[in-house]
């Protein structure tokens, strides 16, 4: 590993940070549990069969929940996950290109990669994936 | 102090906050809609114009009783509230509101960090949607997905730009690196994000997966009491946390005149009026079409962001 | 299309922004209540002397929710060598106001003058049923009645008191020029009491207790019974 | 993965961080089992994430901050939601999915003993002499992997970038395809 350039934050502190926004999410779970179990006491149970049906708009519904969904959700989606790999890359590198040692070259490399993020987009966008219909 | 009972108060402090701000935030709305469209809004609950109003709302959802449908996936349904909650629970222990390390949490990669937590919380509507037996519901959960999913990116552009400017992905490093002059540079990549935001926590206009007038009520169709009041607590939830993070990165948190002893109240103050932009949106704006929205994101937002990311990096290295 | 891109999206902004800084249109109901229009369509009132039990309520109303219960009586000759009288007694008259749409056209179609709006708008009940009006009801609305607004200031003088004046001075011209003459039986008890209220309600035609209900169908009902010109211009406001 | 573990001197007295490690590793592979095992789809795709989360825990333990969030960000909030999408528009019912069930599964066995074996294998080897340090500084911060990245991994970064882009065409022309047979 070369010497670093860049602060360093011990790893007590590290653990410290993070054991508190483990102890956040307990605590909202704990939450949720009391909420939960209040609840519980409170409020009422008569389950009826009329009640227990899928509401959906007012009317018994016909057939199952599932339906068939325009693929086009699916491409979107596609396209994310392929872009935001790209863009992860921007954190790391947005932390680092302006400390001294990088500068110009790093920014060009980044220009370059954000490049062919953009020639991915205008492809998308020409070939009219970008429209709905 | 000791360092466990400092931890433990930090923690009750995080869920105090949370039980507390997006109340102020529902309350605010009830009343500035009821305003903007000439009206009272509520006047009973509590006595002074209605302050009480989300307390009896709470109370009112905890006597209900909680229906499963027969159709739906039990399990899920029933977890389906607490993902969508959690998250911005989470988060809120990295914002950082004043000076001197008030903050609930020094976490390093705190942008980061906060902005992959946000993105878990639309597997709560995933998981709402599909579980309840309800082909809107179904429905619904595909639109906030997509929807999620095509926000989500110009979100994280849009951060990128403030992380380069700062340096650091840390909030409270991303504040003590804060100019003023950052506000004019980092505009649009302000707009890009609060827009994405909004777009994100399925606020109007941007509310396709809940529009009710055409698939009911999207993936909370099917619930009630408590799991509701979950949901509905998240949505404002969110809104507190997309404000603050807004203030935090794009309009220098804490800062102002007197930072030093009521940099706190900056921060609030300037989330305060980010969530009234929230509300005065929701009321002055008809809902956009999914096409629309989609359209929105990928040809408008990102080719913005990228534009923001450019400028940003061209004036850190000729400053620098 | 606007110059400025973005335009039309700040005027949204202003509109809302405006509307929040001027004063709410909201009335806090029960503690203030509102001020209605003298012909707001509350409730339906019956002024129960006016009725003869001719039905055209009941049958007109498009759902069906008048009831309407009578007998017949047979009153004596009032002269000897007179024939006898038969007369139609309410019994009950009821309306059933969760079947009521509040069309107006029973109002509209009563020929004496016995149904009118009344502003009373607070008779909910916790059970449809009780929601059937009888006419002891219908007859309390009666009083809650506003008189109608006053005409404008060159309006015409208003059908029926044109009428009353004009049989009065009739009446009055009879008198002068001869005694012998015998008027009608049946108008006679009537008309030696209605001439003076006439005469009263003429020399203010243009304010409002003119045309108080009771006042009017009394004035009509001395002058002409069988003209029902006089009724539907007292109500011709409500039309359209 | 039990490097961390290992190569600490004092194996015999483990420390908070070490005890959660193993934890939340065996819920991981515990969520990883069911994946594989359940038979209601969409639970599968659940399970995945409980699976993927506890690794992104697993990640902040070794102090890899930003792959953890990366972990989360990318796994968690996208490749599950898009695995979610595609069963949600094929066929996701509530309840069992009795079809779901292939005869391969034996072989899926074998073949997945096997590459865990090779994975195992290529990490231990290529990490051998290696430790994370969990007393010292935190090594895995954003500032770090971006040096790193950008000092040493240029090239890798620039020709993933054109990777991304042939997978984003690919994925256009098949659903434009796609669209046109419709």
């Amino acid at each position: 590993m070369p010497e670093s350039t860049v602060p360093t934050i011990s790893a007590a502190g590290y653990f410290h940070t993070y054991s508190l926004v483990g102890l956040v999410a307990v605590v909202g779970v704990l939450f949720v549990t009391v909420a939960f179990t209040t609840g519980h006491l409170l409020r009422p149970m008569v389950p009826t069969r009329e009640k227990m049906l899928t509401y959906e708009c007012g009317v018994d519904p016909v057939g199952d929940g599932w339906a068939h969904t325009q693929i086009r959700y699916y491409v979107y989606s596609f396209l994310y996950v392929i872009f935001a790999v790209d863009a992860i890359y921007l954190f790391p590198w947005a932390t680092v290109f302006a400390a001294p040692g990088f500068g110009g070259s790093t920014l060009v490399e980044m220009f370059v990669f954000l490049g062919f993020l953009a020639v991915g987009l205008l492809y998308a966008w020409k070939k009219g994936v970008l429209e709905w219909a | 102090m000791n360092p466990t009972l400092d931890m433990v108060l930090r923690a009750v402090g995080v869920l105090v906050v949370f039980m507390v701000l997006p109340l102020t935030v529902g309350q605010a709305e009830h009343k500035v809609m009821a305003h903007m469209q000439g009206r009272l809004g509520p006047m009973y609950a509590g006595g002074f114009h209605g302050w009480a109003q989300l307390v009896a709302d709470g109370v009112k959802f905890v006597q209900k009783e909680d229906i499963v449908p027969t159709g739906a996936d039990r399990r899920v349904f029933q977890l389906a509230p607490v993902v969508a909650l959690l998250p911005y629970l989470v988060v809120l222990i990295a914002i950082p509101v004043g000076p001197h390390g008030f903050v609930g949490a020094t976490v390093d990669a705190g942008l980061f960090f906060v902005l992959a937590m946000m993105g878990v919380g639309v597997l709560g509507s995933l998981m709402a949607g599909w579980a309840s037996a309800n082909k809107f519901s179904l429905l619904g959960a595909l639109r906030s997905a997509a929807q999620l999913m095509a926000y989500e990116l110009p979100m994280l552009l849009a951060a990128a730009s403030v992380a380069m400017a700062a340096g650091t992905v840390s909030l409270p490093g991303l504040l003590s690196a804060f100019h003023w002059w950052w506000i004019p540079w980092q505009l649009v990549g302000g707009l890009v994000f609060f827009t994405a935001g909004l777009a994100e926590l399925q606020r109007p206009p941007f509310d396709m997966p809940v529009a009710d007038s055409e698939i009911i009520f999207g993936a909370y169709t099917e619930y009630t009491g408590l799991r509701f009041a979950l949901f509905l607590l998240a949505e404002y939830a969110g809104i507190v946390v997309l404000c603050a993070l807004t203030s935090v990165l794009y309009l220098g948190g804490w800062h102002g005149p007197w930072s030093g002893s009521v940099g706190w109240l900056w921060t609030l103050v300037k989330t305060g009026l980010l969530a009234f932009v929230v509300i005065w949106l929701r009321v002055s704006y008809p809902r956009l079409r999914e096409d629309q929205l989609q359209k929105f994101a990928w040809t408008v937002l990102i080719p913005l962001s990228l534009l923001q990311i450019a400028l940003t990096g061209i004036v850190k290295v000729v400053i620098s | 299309m606007s110059p400025i891109p973005g335009h039309g999206l700040a005027k949204g902004l202003a509109v809302t922004l405006r509307t929040m800084t001027r004063r709410t249109v909201t009335q806090q109901y029960p503690e203030t209540l509102p001020e209605l229009p003298p012909r707001s369509r509350g409730v339906i009132g019956l002024f129960e002397e006016n009725c003869t039990v001719c039905m055209l309520c009941a049958r007109e109303c498009p759902d069906w929710c008048i009831y309407i219960d009578s007998h017949k009586e047979t009153t004596p000759a009032a002269a000897p060598g007179g024939r006898e009288r038969s007369r139609n007694v309410l019994d009950r008259f009821a309306i059933d106001f969760s079947l009521c749409m509040y069309c107006g056209i029973c109002i509209e179609v009563c020929p004496f003058d016995a149904l009118f709006w009344s502003p009373e708008f607070e008779y909910a009940e916790t059970d449809i049923r009780e929601l059937t009006h009888e006419r002891d009801t219908l007859r309390e609305w009666m009083w809650t009645v506003p008189p109608p607004p006053a005409l404008d200031p060159a309006a015409e003088e208003p059908k029926e008191l044109a009428a009353a004046r004009k049989s009065v001075d009739k009446l009055a011209a009879e008198a002068r020029v001869a005694v012998q003459a015998p008027p009608a039986p049946a108008a006679q008890p009537a008309s030696a009491a209605q001439p003076a209220k006439g005469a009263t309600a003429a020399t203010d035609a243009n304010t409002k207790d003119a045309t108080d209900p009771k006042d009017a169908t009394a004035a009509k009902d001395a002058t002409e019974p069988k003209d029902d010109k006089g009724p539907k211009d007292d109500k011709g406001g409500e039309r359209p | 993965m039990n490097l961390a573990v290992a190569s600490h001197p004092g194996f015999l007295s483990p420390t908070g961080v070490e005890i959660t490690f193993v934890l939340v590793g065996l819920i991981t592979l515990g969520a990883a089992l069911v994946t594989v095992t359940t038979k209601q789809l969409v639970h599968a795709a659940l399970w995945l994430v409980v699976a993927l989360g506890g690794l992104a825990v697993e990640y902040l333990l070794l102090t890899a901050e930003f792959i953890a969030w990366v972990q989360v960000l990318i796994y968690v909030g996208s490749v599950v939601v898009l695995l979610l999408f595609g069963l949600m528009m094929t066929k996701a019912p509530i309840g069992r999915s009795p079809d779901a069930d292939s005869d391969n599964r034996w072989t899926a066995l074998a073949v997945a003993v096997l590459a865990a074996a090779t994975l195992v294998w290529v990490v231990v080897d290529a990490f051998r002499s290696t430790w994370v340090s969990l007393g010292g500084a935190a090594q895995g911060s954003t500032e770090v992997t971006g040096e790193f990245l950008f000092r040493q991994w240029v090239l890798p970064f620039e020709a993933l970038s054109v990777l991304l882009l042939a997978a984003l065409v690919g994925a256009i022309v098949l659903s434009r395809r796609d669209s046109r047979e419709r």
